[in-house]
């Protein structure tokens, strides 16, 4: 098979295993790129998700940012950062990432938090706990396998995407990608397609992991 | 309802119908792209063009548009009927269309196009040049006349950095190759793996950068990466307007790496007609460099259309 | 089962309020009192519309209404979950709107429908949250927590357990058991039955009101469900959809004398029958003469109206009706089934009347704590005694309307005897949620439903409830509450 | 405004003629995707032991980047919107499946023995009362799949003027025409917003039962306030008991 014969060719050339253009290098350019995007998604989604959720208020407000951040093309809103900006770093790539990420990680919590049964948040606020205690000790717990779930989406949207980052000349798996098309190289696309891929495998992994981890056993209820 | 139909959807018939459904599915695209793949050995198997439709392609960067343009109205002015397939990607893509017939002519280079061809190739005259490209050539294409202009990748370095090395418009690339160590190189992508690029550099000069940048063709990425201190040398063409004014030097290329970079016709044998080889002959008899750095600087300094430009020079020479 | 009848009938949680009400008057008549209340929401709507609503100390107090009648918002506005628009709320004279808002419902039980448990905490957590809450540190919290645990019937061993573990009824004791966590004065309960099936609702009914017998809450109730407030409810305030209070009256002056069309009709076709449960079986007229035990020489047992003998076993426990014409000797291996046997004194007219229909015999059999019978009446008696009640209270069952303006004795209902399902010898334990599949798929634990859910049987403390001022006094054949 | 408008030749389309063939790009493929996604949802929503390992292959190909997979099918398709297309249908699809298998699975049980009770066959039943019911779930999918898929087109850009409005980005970028790139960012952000309008009004008519817009929802709000305990607004939370205790139970 022609896609085997590339993956073959690709992992097995000693060259993609050391170096600057090497997989270790290029998984953790990767993964940087993936975590500090996501970091500050999150930075931005959570707590106003979790704070309109557990108002219930600005959920229109919320849900139009969020179309209107969805609507926003990651690649073009990386070629106009890079030109607005008129820099290489890696600040017109998080924007994008960043943008990518925050519709789903915002609008995930806000529902999640709103979906919490309203039953046991009656009952705290009517055993006088603060506004505060509810949504924390109440509300979030019981939304966390929700709110997780927005956040593995954008991880994984954002390890797919970050692949776009190379064609401004910054690192990652996309390299690969974009090198290979550039020399006809398919063995690098090949293999770096399949990089990308299994990273966002990994990621879904990793979130499952900290649910088992984080998530209260009754609002997992065993399974 | 009669109770033979009550469950309608578990009986073992439907247990398979509903298997046969998904495995289809599933199944289609695979055997589509085993078929395709196991099928031919070039994957670049895209639909033929229409008979009597000359496609006129270029490769992702201004001046090949432009000089695709430049053909495609020539060929337009003898009759002829022409399709565009401009901006479609680098030589190692755009090659491969022309062989497989969805591109009928293309703007090259001949030293560039010898480099893909041949890395190991070192002509010094440009016939010689074109007779090895011709020899590597695949048999179902064919240069026509190349035109006197020429635009060469050149190494270039930023201001800051020509006045930290010393570096004059008399210097060599050699000259640079002792700073090795310390520059970060900028380029196409593909540049990194082209004779006509970092290999030749190092097997020529002696020229190994520190790191390497990958960034576009010449563009816009290339000249903000020089611009802003990010790459100290790029690969930039040497017809790019930009050199001029952000005061970069252009080194020496005394061992030729980028050899002889005429603008040349590459062209299916059998898809162009007569009258079409005789007009993009004529073209290229006027195409000089001046008249390249012309042109481009209307489209980047002037923000003129490419097609516009290319339809007053070829009124301007007579040709359109 | 039914060891000791006298005993729980003593500890009801009437018996226990009388005796509050007499012995130790903690805080006054009214612990919550309700001025002038409304409610109006931004779009118009009003929820409650001036209500003015004593709620008596220790005791439970029912609101109960039809849908939208604002009955959960007056609740809620109690622990300020909802503030009202007009009016105010005193708790123990104090104004509830100068407190401290989470202070206040800290010292306030709230249970609701469904529970309302923190899925994410296991059982013992759930019940110790409010005591962390109030700076309790972990180990007396769950000491606690377990201790109110047995209090509400659940078996230690789900302390560890996660809601979704628990039976539905089972939440809803958990439920109560936080709310009391804290020991607090009052406590809240929305509709806290409604979404459990009837048998299960039953034993949390009879629960409550054991709970009640043994702390004395004062307890503000909300219930949809009439039945339940007449069986609940010390006091019951009807409402009407609009927020308006209807009738605030205990239950058996609501059944004897509806304030209007609206409660009449409110509380269904059948209220004569169900008023009788207020009256006491204590003076019923039985008689030993028809029963005898089995085996034993029946010549001269037959009484004339009746062609049947009870036949006891030796231990004077019924074991059913024999046929027998006057000077004929039964054949004591062919009985009728007795049916439902009610316990004197204990049970209400109602129950006995129940038993004398249900009877294949036309007579009711009636038994004592022990089961062992203590005679045996007709319709013809269990009417009479009726008719006596009735006239006992200047009402007559025909015509409850006339008796609607009977004020003279508005306390008398204070003090009814306790409703015959606390004591339904059917047993309710067994009963409970024995459809709930997570019970029945509960089989590491089988022992938790059987062995916890036994509401009516455990009464904690009865003996020295036993003498009250409640006890039927002298004047025996009349209702207890008759007395005052 | 011709620095926004004027498109370069190279593009071989008006402004309107790249948004037309930007909606091209990405619509068609959220249609074949649908289309392909029901016969799937269908057996999936049938046989449960399906959906999981179908779930797994979407969300693999799902992992694939937009830009990977493009490259890659420019060995089998060619340069040419095709191999926009597939990548896109397939990221549809996988977005599409769930949402439908979802959708359906969360019809009231209630609703579907009613249903079954009438006499309705199961595929009937399915295209009758299921899919009609989870046509909200379905449309947001679809709203996802119309929304990425049309902010992925413009990465066709980089594959040779592949990207319908994304190719104004790379023209912006060589020609130096920055207001190239802002036209291409803003038009495509205000097509997904169209687009994702037109699919709430189409769900506004395809489901009339539903309550819909802000009234609607104060109205909801207002009596969920008056009386909250008394309506069903407290079922989401036994419903979601019910299959796990059905799953202790077996």
């Amino acid at each position: 098979m022609n896609i085997l014969h590339f993956l073959n060719t690709f992992f097995s050339d000693g060259a993609n295993w050391h170096g600057q253009n090497g997989i270790p290098h290029r998984l953790l350019e990767h993964l940087q790129y993936s975590a500090i995007a996501l970091a500050i998604a999150a930075a931005i989604g959570l707590p106003i998700g979790l704070f309109s959720g557990h108002t219930g208020r600005g959920g229109y407000a919320l849900s139009a940012f969020a179309t209107g951040a969805r609507a926003l093309p990651s690649f073009g809103l990386l070629v106009l950062m890079t030109v607005w900006l008129g820099e290489l770093g890696t600040t017109p790539a998080m924007i994008p990432l960043v943008a990518l990420a925050v519709a789903p990680i915002l609008v995930t919590t806000h529902e999640a938090i709103r979906s919490v049964d309203p039953a046991p948040v009656d009952a705290a606020r009517g055993m006088g706990m603060t506004s505060l205690s509810v949504l924390f000790q109440v509300e979030v717990p019981v939304a966390l396998p929700l709110i997780l779930g927005g956040l593995r989406s954008a991880a994984i949207q954002v390890v797919s995407t970050a692949t776009i980052a190379a064609y401004i000349s910054l690192g990652g798996f996309g390299r690969y990608i974009i090198d290979g098309l550039a020399s006809h190289t398919y063995a690098d696309v090949v293999g770096g397609a399949v990089l990308v891929a299994g990273l966002a495998l990994a990621t879904i992994g990793l979130f499952w992991a900290i649910g088992r981890l984080v998530v209260s056993p009754g609002v997992r209820r065993g399974c | 309802m009669n109770s033979q139909r009550k469950n309608t959807w578990s009986s073992p018939r439907n247990v398979r119908l509903a298997a046969v459904v998904v495995a289809a599915v599933t199944a289609a695209p695979l055997l589509a792209s085993c078929s395709s793949s196991s099928g031919s050995k070039d994957p670049l198997a895209a639909p033929k063009a229409k008979a009597g439709t000359v496609v006129v392609g270029s490769n992702n960067f201004p001046e090949s548009i432009l000089i695709g343009d430049i053909y495609g109205e020539a060929l337009k002015a003898k009759g002829i009927k022409v399709s565009y397939k401009p901006n479609i990607g680098t030589r190692e893509t755009t090659y491969g269309m022309l062989k497989n017939g969805s591109v009928t002519v293309l703007p090259e280079y001949n030293g560039a196009l010898l480099a893909y061809l041949d890395p190991k190739a070192a002509p010094t005259t440009a016939d010689a040049t074109a007779s090895a490209i011709t020899a590597k050539l695949d048999p179902k294409l064919t240069l026509l006349n190349p035109a006197p202009a020429e635009d060469k990748d050149s190494v270039t370095v930023n201001a800051s950095t020509a006045a930290k090395y010393h570096l004059t418009a008399d210097s060599t690339i050699a000259d640079l190759a002792k700073y090795g160590g310390q520059i970060t190189f900028g380029g196409s992508p593909e540049f990194q793996k082209r004779q006509q690029g970092l290999v030749g550099l190092k097997s020529e000069y002696g020229l190994t950068p520190k790191s390497y940048k990958a960034l576009d063709v010449g563009g816009p990425l290339t000249e903000a990466a020089l611009k802003n201190d990010n790459v100290q040398a790029a690969d930039i063409f040497s017809t790019d307007v930009t050199i001029a004014q952000a005061k970069m030097v252009t080194l020496k290329d005394p061992k030729n790496l980028f050899g002889f970079e005429n603008v040349v016709p590459l062209v299916s044998k059998t898809g162009l007609p007569q009258n079409g080889v005789d007009a993009l002959n004529a073209v290229s008899a006027k195409l000089t460099t001046q008249a390249l750095l012309d042109m481009n600087a209307q489209v980047q300094n002037d923000k003129k259309d490419p097609l516009a430009v290319a339809k007053a020079w070829l009124s301007s020479a007579g040709l359109g | 089962m039914a060891g000791n009848p006298d005993a729980h009938a003593l500890s009801s949680p009437r018996a226990k309020l009388a005796r509050n009400d007499l012995s130790t008057p903690r805080r006054g008549p009214t612990l919550i009192r309700i001025e002038s209340v409304t409610k109006r929401y931004a779009d118009g709507t009003v929820a409650v519309d001036d209500l003015t609503l004593d709620i008596p100390d220790g005791s439970i107090t029912v609101l109960v209404g039809p849908s939208g009648c604002g009955k959960t918002t007056t609740l809620r506005m109690i622990n300020r979950m909802i503030e009202p628009t007009g009016g105010r709320i005193l708790l123990d004279g104090q104004d509830i709107h100068q407190q401290p808002v989470n202070a206040l419902r800290r010292s306030m039980g709230y249970v609701i429908q469904n529970a309302g448990l923190f899925q994410h905490r296991t059982i013992v957590d759930n019940i110790a949250t409010v005591p962390r809450m109030l700076g309790w540190d972990r180990g007396r919290a769950r000491k606690r927590a377990m201790e109110l645990m047995e209090r509400v019937g659940l078996d230690a061993g789900l302390a560890k357990r996660y809601p979704y573990q628990l039976s539905g009824g089972q939440q809803q004791r958990v439920g109560v058991a936080r709310a009391l966590a804290a020991d607090p004065p009052v406590l809240l309960m929305d509709e806290p039955f409604s979404a459990v099936d009837p048998i299960v609702r039953k034993g949390l009914q009879a629960e409550l009101l054991r709970i009640q017998a043994e702390l004395g809450k004062t307890i503000v109730f909300v219930t949809h469900d009439i039945d339940e407030a007449i069986k609940l409810g010390n006091m019951i305030a009807v409402m009407r959809t609009g927020g308006h209070l209807a009738q605030f009256a205990p239950p058996d002056e609501l059944l004897s004398a509806p304030a209007d069309a609206f409660v009449e009709d409110f509380l269904g076709t059948d209220r004569g029958i169900r008023r009788l449960s207020f009256f006491t079986s204590a003076g019923l007229d039985v008689t030993t003469e028809p029963v005898v035990t089995t085996g034993a020489d029946a010549a001269g047992h037959v009484l004339p109206e009746l062609p049947f003998l009870l036949v006891t076993d030796a231990d004077g426990k019924p074991l059913g009706w024999a046929r027998a014409e006057q000077g004929e000797q039964p054949d004591y291996a062919d009985l009728l089934p007795h049916g439902r046997p009610f316990v004197l004194g204990r049970e209400s007219l109602r129950d006995a009347l129940d038993c004398a229909v249900l009877s294949p015999t036309g007579w009711a059999v009636a038994v004592d704590g022990t089961g062992r019978v203590a005679g045996v009446t007709s319709q013809e008696t269990i009417a009479t005694a009726i008719r006596e009640a009735h006239a006992a209270r200047k009402t007559k069952p025909a015509e409850p309307g006339s008796a609607a303006a009977d004020p003279a004795n508005p306390a008398a209902a204070e003090d009814p005897v306790n409703p015959a399902e606390a004591a339904d010898p059917a047993n309710p334990a067994a009963a409970e949620d024995p459809v709930n599949p997570a019970d029945a798929a509960d089989a590491e634990a089988p022992a938790d439903t059987a062995a916890t859910e036994t509401p009516a049987d455990t009464p904690a403390a009865p003996g020295p409830d036993a003498p009250g001022p409640d006890t039927p006094d002298g004047d025996a054949g009349h209702p207890v509450r008759a007395t005052r | 405004m011709s620095a926004y408008f004027d498109i370069p030749s190279d593009l071989q389309h008006s402004y309107l003629g790249l948004i037309a063939l930007h909606l091209q790009e990405a619509l068609l493929p959220v249609l074949f995707g649908l289309l392909i996604a029901l016969p799937i949802a269908l057996v999936c929503a049938r046989f449960g032991w399906l959906y999981p390992p179908v779930l797994w292959v979407t969300t693999v190909l799902y992992a694939i980047p937009s830009l990977a997979f493009f490259v890659v099918l420019l060995d089998y398709t060619g340069d040419s919107t095709t191999t926009v297309e597939i990548p896109l249908t397939v990221y549809s699809l996988v977005l599409l499946v769930p949402a439908i298998v979802e959708g359906t699975r969360a019809v009231s049980p209630d609703t579907v023995a009613a249903a079954t009770a009438m006499g309705f066959g199961s595929l009937r039943r399915f295209v009758q009362v299921e899919l009609p019911i989870a046509v909200p779930a379905i449309m947001a999918g679809l709203r996802l799949a119309a929304v990425s898929s049309i902010s992925l087109v413009s990465v066709g850009a980089i594959i040779g003027n592949e990207g319908a409005l994304g190719n104004l980005l790379h023209d912006g970028q060589i020609y130096h025409r920055n207001p190239l790139i802002v036209t291409s960012v803003v038009t495509t952000a205000l097509l997904a917003i169209v687009v994702d309008g037109l699919l709430v009004g189409l769900q506004v008519l395809l489901t009339p039962w539903q309550p819909h817009g802000r009234r609607a929802a104060r109205r909801a709000r207002t009596a969920a306030a008056v009386e909250p305990a008394t309506e069903a607004e407290l079922r989401p939370g036994q419903e979601a008991d019910a299959p796990v205790l059905e799953d202790a139970a077996r």
